[in-house]
């Protein structure tokens, strides 16, 4: 299982847990697992199937060139961060 | 006086302080700059805007113009094809195309006083100029919405009538000025907060604010008969604009060459343009070269400054100093479409602690003003500004040193941030011990005197820095010789720091490196030379290219003489063979290189995706006049982790150069509109950057914790030391005269107003 | 910019012939730093500019101590703000002069082209004022005299009816016992325009001290320069001290109007209008008593 | 389009012959008459100092001045200051202390140098700060271009001791 850290504004999705664990190889997998357990999940944060807008996948500190098809690990963090310059 | 305080040196060239190379060219008036550059046959291009800040725009006329002797061509917007509605990277931020194309001409409203309608070109600029006045618009003015707050009032006007608020929340419904709503958190910031001894909140406005590069925005474009567009031009990122305009006019990327030219300061307001595209219509039409010049008016009026703001900070602390909870709201305004550097901002106001319990909650908001720009750490300078004056006065409330506040929270390797990740590799606590013990810092504070009262503040800055794609080519000549060029535009001096690492990597003198801009045509892809990438990022792409040179000219070498090159070693410039012995020198390899098979070059191409980030502190000592408010600096030094110094001088002068903008930031810029939304002061008498009179001569201090991820540990320089001047500043007014400044600039109408000696 | 003709005579007879030949559409070119920037932002427009600089009177800058100071209309700020007469008689117009704008500016801006700009900003205008400067007007009916403190009628407009032209400027002969100074405020050092201006001027009794005479000026409060008589008047007869000055403080806020705008606000420029005349007046003393100035 | 005035003048030490609109700057007739793009246009209204050349020795904006108003005079521009062997030594004393980033300011900023140091050959740094108030620079925060200047200066002192 991985652990995600769900953004805030998802809370409400998740009865106010902040992380949750998942299973899943990649993140996309990991968002589908999420999306069974709190429908809706996916659609938020993947509104048109991609990443929303501005927003960039983080696993254990890593951003991805590989979005979403970016593997996870058996004790991976994930997390969700906005796309600005500068770490 | 710049001091460094430096580990040991083990370098020939790295650390140096050669004249840069492009000083010859500078001091004689030969660079050729975007404004400087003259075609054959060139017409001269300039754009009508509009006097109105929020107007549907009922009918446009050009045939007044098109009739004037001497014009050669009128473009609208009916000239531009449809853009596609996709949100891209570009420089420091994000564009969406849909949006550049109606910066680019306005559709059917136009949003901001100065927003574009229309391009003339003619045979003299005089012409051009007396064509505009010939085109005739009419407009149904609308009401404007210029402050954030006001913008995001449920009655405000609304801008654009399709924008949705974009959340993690669920999309919005209704029409909104509200482009997005992003929240951080860590901890649990309410606990937190009720653990603390000490609470303080406080609200903050800073006005929209220009880079204030001398060098106007320019382009000039020309068709080749095959459809070949070459654009000439000052950009900070020869590639962005390339994929810009082909964006806008559906050209092919490979038939669209941008030459960049010298680059007359950009500060990030460069890593857009808004000249080249008319430009390459105009000339598209007139079937000559075009050259578009903004002047002053216009740069100021209507290209990308950075974002005004409203935010409100509330800080808790224990007695013992240790803070608990921060939170934040942070309003920034993105002009008139989407795309306020907020998310920067959030991310640098409290990168610089170790804080267990936060949240920030960040608004990116359209108002009637021009489209927000990147400029020098775009968005941390706002946000760092309230995090920072909140935290001077969590410390002066606990009775704490406020650099002894800093030390105790100050975050390390590690530490878990508010909006994500952790950090690596950073130099924090020996920038904060550094400042402690300097000079400065230890000097008696200044004394006050009568009506003029003195005092000292000191304030942190952060900015995470950039990587990002870079590429390099290395040729040696047949005399040794060695060409670098690299599609990484030299804004501030970056042809000397990159040759200097390509000497140090070859182990050349560096008068053997001739480093050169190339174009879109000659070279990889670079990004834009923003996010104070290009020393660090292309510099890791020289030494890949050395490296890759190297191994070439080994080879090279073992054909000559007929041997395997894994036997041929190299150092200081000589080839030995360890089976013969054999030696030769570096010039004898070139020499010998079209009877060893024809060029020698190596290459370094790199998307660099880790980097260093970057602290400065500012020390500044201040006078108040209490009785006319007036505030000037009296001393001012600045600290900051470069991980190392390339070039020594280079640094230091941009660490002078980002505290200057800050002095000017802090306590003079903005920008002033009328109730209509016109713009006041777009000149630069009325938007005062700081003269020779108003800056003391600043003191560096060079701290280098080499970053790791660089060969010879570089960190991104050039913005971190803008991030924290106005809190600095602030603090030291505070020091001096006892009131709180929350508002950019700090004028002399706000110290009156706080000091009680008129009304506010 | 628009177009325009330029036009440059060299005798006063032919400009004053050609501006009124020309009409209201004309306007005399001194030097430039104003008229230049109005033309190329529309704020002004004109069908022809006339270069006043190639004719001799205009170009005076002659001091005696018997006649005083002619200052020719072309002069520039520079060589009034360095001239050592200036300095030491009219040490105001100095200190005005050498505000304008930075070195270059100086170099081409003219004291006569501030006053006839009449911004209510100017820097020249408050001192020219207290010195008791009187202009020499040509025009088509000839030549007439007006004190500068009644020259400027508001924001750009004079007393200048159409056709005439400021020849130059005339300051009475140096009095003993008495000094000039005018300081403003700007948020940045130099290289700005006056949020307030204050010119002062006084005569001391050598004897007991007390101030014989004095005027104070003040731009930028108003429409047009603001002679803050009441002010000066109360301080006549008074020891020149710290209780003088703090008194024209008082009195000058209730002579100014000032407004609002991107510079300062109303409230600003009133309390900023009464601690400059405090400090200009405390110059004025300091000068006339031959001290050096203590801010 | 308008009648052209042809206008003599000295630019950079030679005699030059050109025509130009009444309403065209001679800073207009710098860069886009005659070619010398040297001079640079930042704020064309005499308030940052890019543009500054020398008439008639005077330090001035070339923004604020008609191209007519230079009939029989004598301008000399950045392109025009090597041929002075003082000036040489200020242009190599900007190189030698990094006096500059962008490049954009320096012609303006060599030639403000130039009169100031014709009129004030060992100026304080209160007076280089003062005199050079008008030219903005926003790369370097003036520190390096105060001690270029001083270095030049003292260079030409030197100079001129030895002589």
């Amino acid at each position: 299982m991985s652990r995600v850290v769900v953004p805030p504004l998802m809370r409400d999705l998740t009865g106010g847990l902040g992380v949750v664990d998942a299973d899943g190889r990649t993140v996309d997998e990991v968002i589908a697992y999420l999306e069974r357990c709190f429908p809706g999940f996916a659609a938020r944060l993947c509104p048109d199937g991609d990443l929303a807008a501005g927003w960039a996948v983080i696993v254990d500190g890593n951003a991805s060139p590989a979005g979403l098809r970016t593997r996870v690990g058996l004790n991976s963090e994930v997390r969700f961060s906005p796309t600005v310059a500068g770490g | 006086m710049a001091t460094t305080k430096t580990p040991p040196k083990t370098f020939a060239v790295i650390g140096t302080t050669p004249p840069r190379v492009d000083a010859g060219a500078k001091v004689t008036g030969a660079a050729v700059y975007g404004i400087d550059v003259m075609l054959p046959r060139m017409a001269y291009g300039r754009i009508l805007r509009s006097p109105h800040a929020h107007a549907r725009i009922v009918r446009i006329d050009t045939s007044r113009a098109e009739a004037l002797p001497g014009v050669v061509a009128v473009a609208t917007a009916a000239d531009l094809p449809e853009a596609v509605d996709r949100t891209d990277r570009v420089g420091e931020g994000t564009v969406n195309y849909r949006y550049t194309r109606d910066a680019t001409f306005a559709g059917d409203k136009v949003l901001y006083h100065g927003h574009p309608i229309c391009a003339v070109a003619a045979v003299t600029p005089e012409a051009a100029e007396d064509a505009l006045a010939l085109i005739d618009v009419e407009y149904e003015p609308l009401e404007p919405v210029l402050d954030v707050r006001g913008a995001m009032e449920p009655d405000a006007p609304i801008l654009h009538p399709d924008l949705r608020t974009r959340s993690l929340a669920g999309p919005g419904s209704t029409p909104t000025n509200v482009a997005a709503h992003m929240r951080f958190e860590i901890g649990d910031p309410d606990q937190g907060m009720a653990e603390a001894d000490v609470v303080v909140e406080r609200e903050f406005q800073t006005a929209t604010v220009h880079q204030g590069y001398m060098e106007p925005h320019a382009a000039t474009a020309a068709w080749s008969p095959e459809g070949i567009l070459t654009i000439y031009t000052t950009t900070q990122g020869a590639f962005d604009v390339r994929t810009r305009v082909h964006e806008l006019l559906h050209h092919p990327l490979a038939d669209i060459r941008v030459v960049p030219t010298e680059v007359g300061g950009a500060f990030g307001g460069k890593n857009t343009g808004y000249t080249d595209v008319a430009a390459a219509l105009l000339a598209r039409k007139a079937e000559r070269p075009v050259r578009v010049v903004m002047s002053r008016e216009e740069t100021l009026m209507a290209t990308g400054p950075t974002s005004g703001t409203w935010m409100r900070v509330t800080v808790g602390a224990r007695r013992d100093g240790r803070i608990t909870a921060a939170k934040a709201e942070l309003r920034y305004e993105a002009g008139a479409y989407p795309g306020a550097p907020v998310f920067s901002g959030a991310n640098c106001m409290f990168a610089s602690y170790d804080i267990p319990n936060g949240r920030i909650d960040c608004y990116d908001v359209v108002v009637n003003k021009p489209r927000t720009g990147d400029y020098r750490s775009p968005g941390a300078t706002q946000s760092a500004f309230a995090a920072e004056t909140v935290l001077d006065e969590v410390a002066t409330c606990l009775g704490m040193d406020p650099i002894a506040f800093r030390l105790i929270n100050c975050a390390c390797d590690g530490t878990s941030r508010i909006t994500g990740g952790a950090h690596e590799h950073i130099g924090i606590r020996q920038v904060l011990e550094a400042t402690r013990d300097c000079a400065h810092y230890r000097a008696p504070r200044p004394k006050s005197d009568g009506y003029l009262r003195r005092g000292r503040g000191v304030a942190l800055g952060f900015w995470g820095n950039w990587g990002a794609r870079s590429s390099v080519t290395l040729s040696v000549a047949e005399d040794g010789t060695v060409s670098l060029l690299t599609g990484s535009v030299d804004i501030t001096g970056t042809r000397t720091s990159l040759a200097m690492q390509a000497a140090e990597a070859l182990g050349l003198p560096l008068e053997m490196l001739a480093p050169a801009m190339g174009d879109t045509q000659t070279t990889g892809h670079s990004d834009s030379s923003g996010g104070s990438r290009t020393t660090m990022a292309t510099g890791i792409a020289v030494c890949r290219a050395a490296e890759d040179l190297l191994a070439r000219m080994e080879e090279r070498a073992a054909a000559w003489w007929g041997v395997d090159s894994a036997t041929v070693e190299y150092a200081r410039g000589v080839f030995t063979s360890s089976t013969t012995g054999d030696a030769m020198s570096w010039a004898e390899v070139a020499g010998h290189q079209s009877e060893t098979g024809g060029a020698i070059r190596g290459h370094g191409d790199v998307n660099v995706r880790k980097w260093g980030a970057a602290y400065a502190t500012h020390i500044v000592d201040v006078e108040v006049d209490v009785e006319t408010g007036g505030v000037r600096l009296l001393r001012h030094t600045v600290v900051q982790d470069v991980g190392r110094a390339i070039h020594p001088g280079q640094v230091a002068s941009q660490m002078q150069g980002g505290a200057t903008q800050g002095i000017g930031w802090a306590l003079y810029e903005g920008y002033a509109y009328d109730a209509q939304g016109r713009m006041l002061n777009p000149n630069l008498l009325d938007y005062k950057m700081p003269t020779y009179l108003d800056v003391p001569a600043i003191e560096t201090i060079l701290v280098e914790v080499p970053y790791p991820g660089h060969p010879y540990g570089v960190r991104g320089v050039g913005e971190a030391p803008i991030v924290a001047v106005p809190a600095a500043i602030a603090a030291a007014i505070h020091d001096a005269v006892g009131v709180r400044t929350t508002r950019l600039p700090m004028g002399a109408t706000q110290i009156l107003q706080l000091l009680g000696v008129i009304d506010p | 910019m628009q177009a325009f003709s330029y036009r440059a005579p060299t005798t006063l007879e032919d400009a004053v012939s050609i501006l009124a030949a020309a009409g209201p559409a004309a306007r005399p070119l001194a030097g430039g730093t104003d008229l230049i920037v109005q033309l190329r932002h529309g704020r002004r427009r004109v069908d022809m500019v006339i270069d006043i600089k190639r004719i001799r009177e205009v170009g005076a800058l002659e001091f005696t101590p018997e006649g005083g100071l002619v200052l020719g209309a072309a002069v520039p700020c520079a060589d009034v703000a360095t001239h050592a007469d200036v300095i030491t008689h009219y040490p105001a117009l100095a200190d005005g002069a050498g505000l304008i704008g930075g070195a270059a500016v100086r170099q081409r801006a003219t004291v006569g082209g501030n006053l006839c700009n009449a911004s209510p900003s100017g820097d020249a205008i408050p001192p020219l004022i207290v010195l008791g400067a009187e202009c020499r007007i040509v025009g088509p009916d000839g030549e007439r005299r007006a004190p500068a403190a009644e020259f400027c009628t508001g924001p750009g407009s004079t007393i200048l009816a159409p056709g005439e032209l400021v020849v130059s400027l005339h300051l009475p002969p140096p009095q003993p016992n008495t000094g000039s100074c005018y300081l403003r405020f700007t948020p940045r050092a130099e290289m700005d325009i006056a949020v307030v201006g204050v010119a002062a001027w006084v005569q001391l009794d050598p004897g007991d001290g007390r101030i014989v005479d004095a005027r104070l000026a003040l731009g930028a409060v108003g429409p047009t320069p603001i002679v803050a008589e009441h002010a000066a008047r109360a301080v006549i007869g008074l020891c020149a001290n710290e209780d003088a000055c703090a008194q024209a403080e008082a009195l000058a806020i209730e002579s100014v109007n000032p407004i609002d705008d991107v510079r300062g606000t109303e409230a600003q420029r009133r309390h900023v209008a009464g601690v400059l005349t405090r400090r200009a007046l405390r110059g004025a003393i300091q000068r006339a008593k031959g001290e050096s100035l203590d801010a | 389009m308008p009648d052209r005035t042809r206008v003599r003048a000295i630019i950079n030490h030679e005699p030059v012959d050109f025509l130009c609109e009444p309403r065209q700057s001679l800073l207009d007739c710098l860069r886009d008459v005659l070619g010398l793009t040297g001079t640079k246009c930042g704020c064309n209204d005499g308030n940052c100092g890019a543009c500054s050349v020398l008439l008639d020795g005077r330090l001035v904006n070339s923004c604020l001045v008609l191209g007519v108003e230079i009939e029989g005079r004598s301008v000399v521009t950045v392109e025009g200051l090597a041929q002075w062997p003082g000036a040489r030594i200020i242009q190599e004393s900007f190189v030698e202390q990094d006096a500059l980033q962008c490049g954009f300011c320096t012609p303006g900023m060599l030639i403000a140098s130039k009169a100031l140091l014709d009129r004030s050959p060992r100026p304080s740094e209160d007076a280089i700060r003062a005199w050079m108030s008008g030219n903005l620079c926003r790369c370097t925060g003036y520190e390096r271009l105060v001690r270029a200047v001083q270095a030049a200066a003292d260079h030409l002192a030197t100079i001129e001791g030895a002589e």
